[in-house]
Formats: structure tokens, C-alpha cells, sequence
């Protein structure tokens, strides 16, 4: 009790990046909390503006084939005004993709609200992916900048996959600005409902899903939506059944 | 063919359509000029609101904004459409509804009483005719209570949700947010988890989890994990202590069907949580949460204004007699309410149409990092909404919300809308809280951290 | 040579002196970025407010942030300390205080008896630290009172200034609109206009016109025109039944060079006043207002940021025990503050500053046409400040000042703050109502029109 | 007592063109009342915005020779955020005016906050002003865009004056738009304080003071100006000896 008088907040506080235990100033945040809270606001507007660096995105992927679209979002600005736009190809943008054979799954790599998400997250959680995922036609992964999730469907009708798989930032967060999100859709095309995907969120390395993890529950709905031909509020997210179907070898 | 059209400042103005009328007359916001909209002009939105000031209301009866025959939110609204708790205000237009609105005949009483008698679109016409603080002096009459473990609405009081997330849903790290959350007194409307996974075991895992922290310390208070309603449906089927059903819910079929949910869902699994019998002071035992911006962002606006279709998502919850009601307000994003001052109307405007609707109405006060918004404008917003006499706010450690990645209130907020504007927590809550030892005579949180240890140390 | 730097996010923020410091730290404001010297980015703001955290109190008791040689105010700031008051928080940083005054320890009657011992400058430096719902807190914490013929500042109590401005000076015009204002309860903390025209004759007959008005009806209430100083010494030595001293006044002696006004002529105005012994229950004189970006209008900023130069000109009212100081908040317009959330934050601050110094503060709560803001920003603000407990704020027929150019608040917004947020006038001037049959038994303006009607009909 | 009944606002409201009488819903004001001011606010806003016609102006002020300068505010936006720089004239401004002779009083008609007010009031005044100053020098009148009152001074400076009688549109009201301040410096030089300058404001025809007697005003106090050497807080308006002066044909 001693111990806990000192800081009981000590042992609380390790078991989450939540904000608890800053004391009070009568019932305010006292200033030191104030004005962290305060800088981490400056600084996740800033991720919100940053841009994704297409060339690195690729070069981290390699050796899988890249190919970059971009949205009808001409810039930033734009992108955050009109949620529309980061849903559609750009003009001419979708002859990049007509070409392509028809695959089982294509992984769409999104910028959406924060592309450092995107460049720190989205190479490792496909190459941890992958490998759970033989026996399926993989296509090339399409980088899609100032893009939505919405985004996916056309790009995933376009190249003629059964299956997407995108990889999206997730708004930036006051204590984690690099989150990163996983929508599966099935038989993509433009109109798709959100309730028609599937989705996996709070990918991040600061307490968040780490990338076995992810990968392994993007594998297991992978393949039960293929077998299914389904994704969306019919296909539940199975803890066991996940546990089960993951016998790849353990990368973390 | 022009239905409406004024002379205003020597130019003729026209709207063709009640919707584009509707819409013309709303305060800006980001979200109606996306869905192109909003009024083309500041004149042009007075000449709106000019017109639907004129409007009487009965016309919203009729020519339902959103087909009847396709939307079977329309078809709830005139279907249980009270025209006897209408009669009163059947003959005014809505300016005239509006200035009764304001009048001293129109007491708290006299307001609960109209609720049934209105729809979402007669209340969203008479919100749009408003100013800020018109909003708050209408609000501030209607006392709307609702209960379950306690009750919720009293004058006076304040509830508050004690938001625990995180972003793996780990249990210890929940329960750390959760404790530093009931030392200021936070989590008298309830205690809700959103989940970041989306499966039944974890989503269970966590009930049980609140539920021993709950009777452990013996708190007058119900919990929730904020996940799918077929989840919740599922859960019960399994035997998990369910206290309240949650679900997102907004104001057009389509949008909901997006949200994967229907009205016989949302029925059907309010029936299962009432067979629980849970609740020991009420039952009420549904818990929704609404937001302007959601039907657009699911393209399922049928060209309707942001802020009437929220009003419509209200119809929804109150065909299901909730516990709690609240509007997410800024949690979308800046696409939909640009900035502090578009949130800080919303949110206002929101409180309004659910409290006349006879809504236990409460308010996430939020914006995103994409917004152009900070907590000065949380302030702002929090404080108006306390005054207005809202139901409850929603508060989180520090303000921020690390899963779902915006900013919120912080537990600190409740205390000091509690401690120094002087509202209290519902009555069975607070005197648990000073049976804890954590509130000083009259209400007020204690300065010293004594309390806060006794509970932290105690768990 | 850097004085004061901090290494943040990796990057280190240098600012060379205690005033650039202070400017940084300020929220985001239009006229700090005209001078140049607002913080470059959002980082750099919160670097500096960090850094203003550690810097001691002390410090500004020495560093002057306007030389002590050049100005006759920070004489007046430096020569009028209290060292004995400032005792109890000698010790503290910036920060430290910012926490104590939160604090419960930090009650109203120890803020009062602090208030000799606060330099404008270290308000002003606490006030950049604190967030809306900070400045709100505190505020509610200190009350002021003040007397002439009515006692204005008791708990519970909101004054109000009646301003019946004309563009010429209209003698029936200014009564008309004065007698609305009486129909709405408003007037008790003073019937000030502003004359149209610069002439010591029409500000005589204009007083004297109030004065009839005030003696036929019996209102207990004072009057003033709000002349010039010169002119109202004129006045006085010329007979006229002055009530109250006006005058603007900024927060540097070059500024008030421009506004053609000394401390010493205000001294002298100021025993004039009070040699006239008109006062019923208490002799506070004087009426002054004030209103950020002054300064740096008339280019005599010294370099400092406008909301630390508002706050010294509390010093220049501290120092004529005033019946009444208000801040004209969004009056000068959008180069000093640009919008609604600008003038909101600007409001709160301008409040907290001057009630930490000891003032009867109140404010002007208002906007330009050129200013991106509108009524409903004022609904807030005036909200807010009500809440925060303000001294009393200005209201003007339909919010709309036809010779000033501006819109303020209107009558109905003082009658909303009282009948819905259930404030009340000074106990003499409520009284006064009572007996004019204009308010119903718990104080509130009743709905109809009779009150008026009588008051109208006498007139 | 019965009239009084109906409309007890209908005498008062012929007194003041302020919102007076409007009626309460409860303690708030009537959707009417309301809308209007909307309205009004939806308009003076615009007059903000609006520019000056200088050619229409010249053409009003004719046979008066003008001469017309641009400050160092680019636009109105620009103008509205950057005082000090509608205060200075624009690069090469000052070129146009070093030419002309000195004069006793130099007229300047600045845009300000209103060109409404300018467009429709500068000219009269000065026709109005003119007769009453026979017998001192009068130089070109000087119209200058994105202006603020202080422009006057350097102008005055430059032209030569030894003193400015600036006509500057006063920023909107909701109820009058179009309202004309007349600002006098005596000796105007960059740097003159306001203290040492007098106003006379609210130069309108919807209740304000009116050509004539802002005329008479203004010519009292130029003859004082240059009699006394100054204008500012030492030169007070004095009600009687203007009406006494004004001895000039009414033209009202
Ligand atoms: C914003 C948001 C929303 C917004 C989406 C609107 C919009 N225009 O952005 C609203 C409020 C409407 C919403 C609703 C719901 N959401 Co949501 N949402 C988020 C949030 C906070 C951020 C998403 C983001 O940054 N996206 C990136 C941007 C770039 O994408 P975007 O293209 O602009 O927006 C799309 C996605 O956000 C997507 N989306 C949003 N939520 C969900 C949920 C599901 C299940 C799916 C498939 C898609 C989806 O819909 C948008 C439009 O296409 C995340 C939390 C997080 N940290 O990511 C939760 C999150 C994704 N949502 C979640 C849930 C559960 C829901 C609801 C099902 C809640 C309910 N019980 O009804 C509903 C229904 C969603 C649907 N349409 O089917 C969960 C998903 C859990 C899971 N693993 O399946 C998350 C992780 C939060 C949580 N744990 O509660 N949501
Ligand atoms: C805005 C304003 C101010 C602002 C000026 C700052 C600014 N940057 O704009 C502030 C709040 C500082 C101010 C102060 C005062 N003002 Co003043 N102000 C006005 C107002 C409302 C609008 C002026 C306007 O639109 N100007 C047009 C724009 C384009 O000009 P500008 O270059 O941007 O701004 C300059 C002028 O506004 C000028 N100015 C403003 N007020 C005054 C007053 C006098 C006497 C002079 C000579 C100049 C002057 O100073 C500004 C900077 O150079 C007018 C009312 C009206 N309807 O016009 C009253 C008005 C001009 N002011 C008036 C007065 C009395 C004063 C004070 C003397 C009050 C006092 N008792 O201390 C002080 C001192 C002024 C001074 N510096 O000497 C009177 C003048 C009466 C008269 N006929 O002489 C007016 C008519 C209002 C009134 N009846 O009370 N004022």
C-alpha cells in the first residue's frame, strides 16, 4: 500500500498506451498532460498531411510486382474534402490495371489517412501474409495513393479478382498516427457495401495487432470467404477456428 | 416545375423540392456542400429558411422526404405517427412552431407530451430556423429519464460513458482504463467497451471481464461491448451477461443496411436482452449511437440533408425505448462537419432533435485529427450541452481514444463540469461513489487522490 | 543569444526573448501573425508553452516586457505591486500556478486577496496555458463587486449594459430604443451611449435626456456617455449630471497617447466624478473599455502579442477602481481576430485576465461584418461567459448597432441568459422590475407584453 | 391605451431605424425578426467584398480633376487581413502625386470597408463642402483603392497638403451599408497618430447625418484646422460657432 501510495498508477499503466493515471490539477489535467496531449495533437495533424513515398513502398515490396494508381484526388487538400474522389480511379488510371490475368486475391495497398502507416506497415503484414496463403493466385499489389477503402472495388473489378485484400492507414490517433486497417471484399465492384467487407483494424507496433497476428486472421478469412463467396456481416471472425487453421511457421 | 420560391433583395430565389429546401436551409456544413447541396449563398440559405419558415407543418406528413414505399424508416415514421399528441401544433407552420417552441407554454411537461406527435423532419425544419442558443433554451425544459441499474436524466445530473478501448482489446489494459475512469467518478450510464475485433469469444470475454468488475465493487452501473447487434444476439444465445444491446444506427433503410442492421433485428434482439431482466431499477436495454454524415458516407442520403437524415436515425431508436441515445458528433471527420464550429452546431442541433423526440439524447463531443478542430472547441461544446441539459457525455483517459483514434472528453472534463458548473451523477451511482469515500458533501470530487488509491489499491 | 529553447520530436525551438516567448505560446490568433510574431507552426507553439511552464513567476517582475524607462504603465504595473499578496505564490512557475489555480485550494476568497500581488503579464501568461474549460473554471471561482446606485457582481447575478446608440445623436431615438431595452430588464450595470458626433453640448443633452428618463421612472441604475475624457471633465465642470467616467484605454502609453489619454488625466477625471458624490449605494466612477488589437493597431505594441497588452490595460482600470471594464471583444475586426472561435477564445481569456486582477469584468460580446463569425458564435460566447460568471454584458436593440457598425447582443438574448439559465439583475435594479410588474416571481421576464406596455405607455 | 394595445412600438419605431419593438417568442426573438437580420448579415457581408467603379466616381466628381492611387494591398482579400498595408501606398503610388503643387486642403476618397458608401456619398459631400471653402487652395481630389484612413498621410505628405480631409467608407452595418467617415489631419505625415486627427462619421442618407450638415461641419473645422495649426483632441467640434458659421446657400 505504500508502494501504491507513491504511484498507484505504476503498475496500470504499463498494461496500457492509454493516457490514465495524470493526476489532477483541482478537477483539470494538470499542464504537463495538457501540453503533451497538446504536442501529440501537432504532431498527428502532421501525419494526416504527410505523403506516401511510392518509390520506397515499392522498393520494400520487392521482389513482388508493384503497380501504382492513383485516385481522382488531386491532391491532399482535395482528398480530405471529397471522400468521393479517394473512391474513384483517376482518370485513365484504371488501362494500368485492364491488362493483368485474373487472380484469386489482390492486395491493394491504400495510403488513406496516413500514409506512414502505409510505409511502415504494409510491406511486412503482406510478407507475413503470403505464406499462409499458398495454393491461391496472388496478382500484383496495386499502391493506390489518396485513395479510400472504397477504392479497392474498382481497382479489384478492373484487374478481375475474386478477392481483395487492402491494406489501408487509418486515421492518425493522438498516441499512434501509424495505424494500419485490412478490408476484405469479395467480388469487388464499384457500389460494394461496407457491410459486404470484412474488416481488421489497429495494426501498429505500439500495442497494437502485431503482423503474425494479422496475417494469420487475413489468411484464415481469405480463405473462408473464398470458400464461402462471401465477406461482410455473414462471415464472423472464428478465435478458434483461427488458432487451428494456423500451422505457418511463425515469423514474429 | 418550381415548388418553392421567394423574392428576397430584388432576385427571385427557387428551390424545387422539400428536400432541397430542407437543405438549403441548413447552416453550412461540409457534408451538404459534398453532396451538393447546400445553399448556393448566404441570401440563398435565408430565402431557404424564409420559405420553410412557412411551411406548415403537416406538409411533413405527407410528402415524406424519402419514399415510403422504399424505406421502411419512412414507413416507421408515418406508421406511428401520434396525431392526437399532434393536434396541438397541427395548425402552425414551422416558424410559428418554432417561436411556440421558444414561448413559456411550452413547458417541459407540454413537451414530453408533443414527442409522439412529432417526426424527425418536423423537428430537423424547426432546428434549422434556430440559433445556438435558441437550441439550448428549448432544451433545457424537456427532462427525458430512462433506467436500468440506475436512472438516468434527473435534473441536475450528468451521466457520463466511461470509454475503455484499446487497440487489442487486452483485457488488463481495459480494466486499467476503467479504474482510472471511475476515480473521477466517470461510467454512471455506462461502461462501454467498442471492441477492436470483431468476434463473439473476445466481445464475451470483455463482458465478463466489466461484469466481475462491476459486482466486485458493487456498482450501480450497466456495461457494454459496442459490437455488431448480431453479435449481441449471439452473445445473449451464449449466456454472456449482456446488460444492453448496442448498434450504430442511421436515418434511411439503405444506411442501415450498410451498417448490416434492420428495425426487426434491433427488435428482435431488444427482446432478447429484456428476457434477461437485468436491469434493476428499469429496463431500458438498448444503447444506440447515430452521427451526422453516416448515410452520406454510405451513399444512402436519397439527396436529404446530412442533419434531417440524422434526425431520421432517431426515429430508429426510439421505436426501441433506449437506455441511451448519442451522437457521435464529430467522429467521422471533416468531410461531413469541417471544422470546431460545424461540430459545435451539430451537436447542438442533434441534442435538439433527439430531446424532442423524447430521446434520452447524449453526445460523444469529438473530432478527428483530420478536422480542423482542437479541445478548446470540446470545451466549447461540452460545457453548451451540459447547460442545454444533456443525458449524458462520453469520456475517455486523457481524451484520447487510442483504437478508434479520435478525441473525446477526458475523464477530467466530467469532473469539472460536475465539480465547478456543479451537476452531479445519476443518484444511485453517486452514492456509491460516496460510499467510496470519492465525492465531498455537496457532490463534488475530491481534491486529494485518497479515494482513487482506495479503489486502485482495492483492485 | 538564444534565451530560452527546448529540444522536442527531435528538433530543437529557440525564442529569443521573454516576449517572443510569451507571443509564441499564444493560441492562434490573427493579429500576432499581422505583427510577426506568432509561433511558425502548431510545434512551435506548444515548444514554447512548454518553455513558459518553467519560466518563474518572479521573472516577469523583473524582465519588463515594455521598459519601465519608456512607458508610463509598466511603471504604474511595477510600482504597484504587492509583494505581500504575491507571497503565497512567489515560489511558482508558470506552470505550477496554472495547476494551483485549478486547484481547490485556490478558492475565491484567496484569489481576491491574491489579486494585488498578479501583474498583468502573469495572467497573461497563465491564461495562454489553460484550456476554454480552464479560463471558465477559475473565473467561476472569483467574484468582484461593484456599486453606484446598484450593487453589480453578486453570485447569481448578470448585469447588463444598455447601449442605445444613434448615427445622429437623435435624442427620441436613443430614448426609444433605450425604453425597449428597459422592456427586456436591461440597463443595470449602465445606460451608456456612444455619441455619434464629438461635441461636449449633444453629449450634454444627451445625458441629460437620461437622466430625466432615469429620475421620471425611478430606475436605480446609472448613465453615461461615453465622450471622451476631456470632454466628460468639461461636462463635469460645466454642471452636467455625469454619472459615470468613459474612456478606451490600451495597454501601452503610446496606445493611449493615440487614444489621447494619460494615467493622470484619468486620475483627475476620475476625482471630478467622484466629487459630485452622485453614487446611492457604493462610488465606483469609472467605465472603461478595452479590446485586443488596440495596441498594435495604432502601431504601439512594443513587439508584444495583443492578448498580453489587453491585459496590461486592466492595470490602467485597476488603478481607477471602476464601476464596470469590458472588453469590446470582436469589435475592431477579423485583422485582430479572425472568427468565431478566435473572438470566443479572446472573450474567455480577456474574462479571466481581468477577474484574476480584481476587476469587474464584462464584455462586449460582439463582431464585424468583415469578421468571419455571426450570431451564433455569440451564443456562445455569451453563454460561456455567463457561465464563467461575467460581470455583465452589452445589449443593444435586435444585436444590431446602427452607428457603430457592428452586432453585439441583442435585448432577447439578455432576457434568454436569465429566464432559461436563470440569472438575474442587480437585487435594486430586479427589484425595480418587480414593482414595474415585468417579472414573474423567480425573477425571470414574463411572456407578455404587459410590463412593457406599462412602461411604454408612461413614456 | 387601446392603440397603445396593438402596436405600443409604432411611435417609437418612427424614431430610430434601430431594431426596436420587435416582439419575443418566449425570451427570444421571432423567426421574422430573425430572418431579417440573417438577411441583412447576408448582405453586409457582401458590401465587404464589393469593389469601387473609380471611373463612376471620377465621372461624379467631374469637373474636380482626380488623380487615382492603389495602396499596397493587392485585393480585398489581402486588404481585409493586412491593415498596415492598405495604410501605405503601393510601390511606384507615390510618383503620381509628387508632381502637383502644394495646396491648402487635399480631398482623399478611400474605399475602406465600404465602396458602397463611397460610391454613393463621396461626391455630394464634396460638391456640398466645396462652396463653404472659397478663398483656400484646393488640390485634385485623390482616390485611393484598398485604402485605409491613415493612407491620408502619406498622401498629404507627398501632394504637399497642409491638410487631408479623407472621406473613407466605414465598415458595413447590417442596417446601413453604406456609411461615409470624414477623417481631417492637419500637417499629415506617415506616423500621424489618430489623436491628432478629427471624425466626423456616419455620413449616410437612412437616418445618418446629412450632405449639408456634414459639409458645414467639415468646412468649420478645415477653417479652425488651419487657423489653430492643428486638429486632433486640441480641436473640438464646437455645436454653436458651426452654426453661426454656416452662413454658406443651403442645399439641401
Ligand atoms: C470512421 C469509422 C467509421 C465510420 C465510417 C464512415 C467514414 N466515412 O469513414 C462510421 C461511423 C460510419 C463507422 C461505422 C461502423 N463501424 Co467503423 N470505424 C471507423 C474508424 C474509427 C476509422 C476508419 C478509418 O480510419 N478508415 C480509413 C479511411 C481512409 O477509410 P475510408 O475509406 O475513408 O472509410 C471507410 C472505412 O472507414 C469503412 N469502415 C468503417 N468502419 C467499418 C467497419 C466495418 C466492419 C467495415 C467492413 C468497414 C468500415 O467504411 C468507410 C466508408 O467506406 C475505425 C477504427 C480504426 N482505428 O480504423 C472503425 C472500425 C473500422 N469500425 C468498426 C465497426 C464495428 C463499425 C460498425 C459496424 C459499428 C456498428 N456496430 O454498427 C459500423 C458499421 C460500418 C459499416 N458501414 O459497415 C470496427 C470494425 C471492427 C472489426 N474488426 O470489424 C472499427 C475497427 C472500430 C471498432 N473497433 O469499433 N465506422
Ligand atoms: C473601429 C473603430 C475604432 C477602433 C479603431 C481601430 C481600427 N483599427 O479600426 C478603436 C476601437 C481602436 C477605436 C477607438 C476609438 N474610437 Co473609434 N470607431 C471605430 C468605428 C466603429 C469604425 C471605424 C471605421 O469603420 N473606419 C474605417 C476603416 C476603413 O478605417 P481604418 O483605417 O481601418 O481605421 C482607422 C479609423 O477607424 C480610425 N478611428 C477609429 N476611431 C477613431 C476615432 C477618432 C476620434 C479618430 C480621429 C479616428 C478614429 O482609427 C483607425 C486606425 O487609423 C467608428 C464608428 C463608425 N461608424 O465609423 C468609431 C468612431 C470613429 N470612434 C470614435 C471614438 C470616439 C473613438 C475613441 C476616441 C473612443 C474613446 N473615447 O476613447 C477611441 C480613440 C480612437 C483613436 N485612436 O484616437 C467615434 C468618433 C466620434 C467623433 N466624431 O469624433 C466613432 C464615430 C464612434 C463613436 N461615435 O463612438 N475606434
Amino acid at each position: 500500500m505504500s508502494d501504491l501510495a507513491k504511484d498507484p498508477w505504476a503498475k496500470l499503466r504499463a498494461a496500457t498506451p492509454a493516457r490514465i493515471g495524470l493526476g489532477r490539477a483541482g478537477a483539470a489535467m494538470p499542464t504537463k498532460a495538457t501540453l503533451e496531449f497538446q504536442f501529440a495533437h501537432a504532431r498527428a495533424r502532421d501525419a494526416v498531411h504527410s505523403e506516401l513515398n511510392v518509390e520506397m513502398l515499392a522498393n520494400d515490396l520487392l521482389p513482388l510486382e508493384t503497380i501504382q494508381v492513383a485516385s481522382a484526388a488531386a491532391d491532399r487538400v482535395t482528398y480530405l474534402r471529397r471522400p468521393d474522389l479517394g473512391r474513384t480511379l483517376g482518370q485513365g488510371e484504371a488501362a494500368k490495371l485492364t491488362e493483368q490475368n485474373p487472380c484469386d486475391i489482390a492486395f491493394v495497398v491504400a495510403d488513406g489517412l496516413s500514409s506512414t502507416a502505409m510505409q511502415s506497415h504494409a510491406a511486412p503484414v503482406i510478407r507475413h501474409t503470403l505464406p499462409k496463403l499458398q495454393g491461391l493466385g496472388i496478382g500484383p499489389v496495386i499502391i493506390a495513393t489518396q485513395a479510400r477503402v472504397a477504392i479497392g472495388d474498382e481497382i479489384g473489378a478492373a484487374i478481375g479478382a475474386k478477392l481483395t485484400v487492402l491494406l489501408v492507414g487509418e486515421r492518425p490517433g493522438l498516441t499512434v498516427a501509424d495505424s494500419l486497417g485490412a478490408y476484405l471484399t469479395y467480388e469487388p465492384r464499384p457500389g460494394t457495401r461496407d457491410s459486404a467487407r470484412n474488416c481488421l483494424s489497429n495494426i501498429h507496433t505500439q500495442g497494437g495487432m502485431d503482423y503474425e497476428t494479422a496475417a494469420t486472421k487475413i489468411a484464415w478469412l481469405c480463405r473462408e470467404a473464398l470458400r464461402r463467396g462471401l465477406t461482410g456481416t455473414g462471415l464472423k471472425e472464428n478465435a478458434a477456428a483461427i488458432a487451428q487453421a494456423d500451422s505457418g511457421p511463425a515469423l514474429r | 416545375m418550381t415548388h418553392y420560391r421567394i423574392a428576397l433583395g430584388g432576385e427571385t430565389l427557387r428551390f424545387q423540392t422539400l428536400a432541397a429546401l430542407m437543405a438549403a436551409a441548413t447552416p453550412a456544413r461540409s457534408g451538404d456542400a459534398l453532396a451538393g447541396i447546400a445553399a448556393e449563398s448566404e441570401v440563398a440559405r435565408v430565402a431557404a429558411q424564409m420559405i420553410l419558415a412557412d411551411v406548415p407543418l403537416k406538409t411533413f406528413l405527407t410528402d415524406a422526404l424519402v419514399p415510403y414505399e422504399v424505406d421502411e424508416i419512412t414507413r416507421l415514421i408515418m406508421d406511428s405517427h401520434d396525431a392526437a399528441a399532434f393536434a396541438p401544433v397541427a395548425h402552425m407552420t414551422v416558424g410559428q412552431f418554432r417561436d411556440w417552441l421558444l414561448s413559456d407554454a411550452a413547458t417541459g411537461p407540454v413537451l414530453t407530451a408533443l414527442a409522439p406527435g412529432l417526426t424527425p423532419e418536423i423537428v430537423a425544419a424547426a432546428s434549422k430556423l434556430m440559433r445556438n442558443r435558441d437550441l439550448i433554451n428549448v432544451t433545457r425544459k424537456i427532462r427525458v429519464t430512462s433506467a436500468f441499474r440506475n436512472t438516468l436524466g434527473l435534473p441536475g445530473r450528468l451521466g457520463s460513458r466511461l470509454q475503455p478501448n484499446h487497440p487489442t482489446d487486452d483485457l488488463r489494459g481495459i480494466a486499467a482504463s476503467t479504474l482510472d475512469g471511475l476515480t473521477f467518478g466517470c461510467g454512471d450510464a455506462v461502461i462501454g467497451i467498442n471492441p477492436a475485433t470483431d468476434n463473439v469469444a473476445t466481445a464475451s470475454e470483455l463482458l465478463t471481464m466489466l461484469e466481475d468488475l462491476r459486482t466486485r465493487f458493487d456498482i450501480p452501473t450497466q456495461t457494454c461491448v459496442l459490437t455488431h447487434v448480431t453479435n449481441t444476439i449471439e452473445m445473449i444465445e451464449g449466456g454472456a451477461p449482456v446488460d444492453l444491446v448496442f448498434q450504430s444506427v442511421a436515418g434511411s433503410q439503405a444506411a442501415n443496411e450498410g451498417f448490416g442492421v434492420t428495425l426487426s433485428m434491433l427488435q428482435e434482439a431488444r427482446e432478447a436482452a429484456l428476457s434477461l431482466n437485468r436491469g434493476t431499477v428499469g429496463n431500458n436495454v438498448m444503447y444506440l449511437e447515430t452521427g451526422q454524415g453516416s448515410a452520406l458516407s454510405a451513399n444512402a442520403h436519397h439527396g436529404i440533408d446530412q442533419q434531417t437524415m440524422e434526425a431520421r436515425a432517431y426515429a430508429v431508436c426510439r421505436a426501441v425505448d433506449p437506455l441511451l441515445v448519442n451522437t457521435v458528433v464529430g467522429f467521422i471527420g471533416p468531410e461531413y462537419l469541417y471544422d470546431g464550429k460545424e461540430i459545435i452546431r451539430a451537436g447542438l442541433e442533434d441534442h435538439f432533435c433527439g430531446k424532442l423526440l423524447g430521446l434520452p439524447m447524449g453526445c460523444d463531443v469529438c473530432y478527428t485529427n483530420h478536422a480542423e478542430a482542437d479541445q478548446n472547441d470540446m470545451d466549447v461544446l461540452m460545457t453548451l450541452l451540459t447547460v442545454a441539459g444533456v443525458h449524458f457525455l462520453i469520456a475517455i483517459p486523457g481524451a484520447d481514444d487510442i483504437m478508434l483514434n479520435y478525441q473525446s472528453l477526458s475523464f477530467h472534463d466530467m469532473a469539472f463540469l460536475r465539480n465547478s458548473l456543479g451537476y452531479k451523477a445519476a443518484p444511485e451511482f453517486e452514492a456509491w461513489l460516496s460510499t467510496m469515500g470519492m465525492l465531498t458533501e455537496d457532490g463534488h470530487l475530491i481534491d486529494s487522490a485518497a479515494g482513487a488509491q482506495r479503489l486502485i489499491g482495492a483492485s
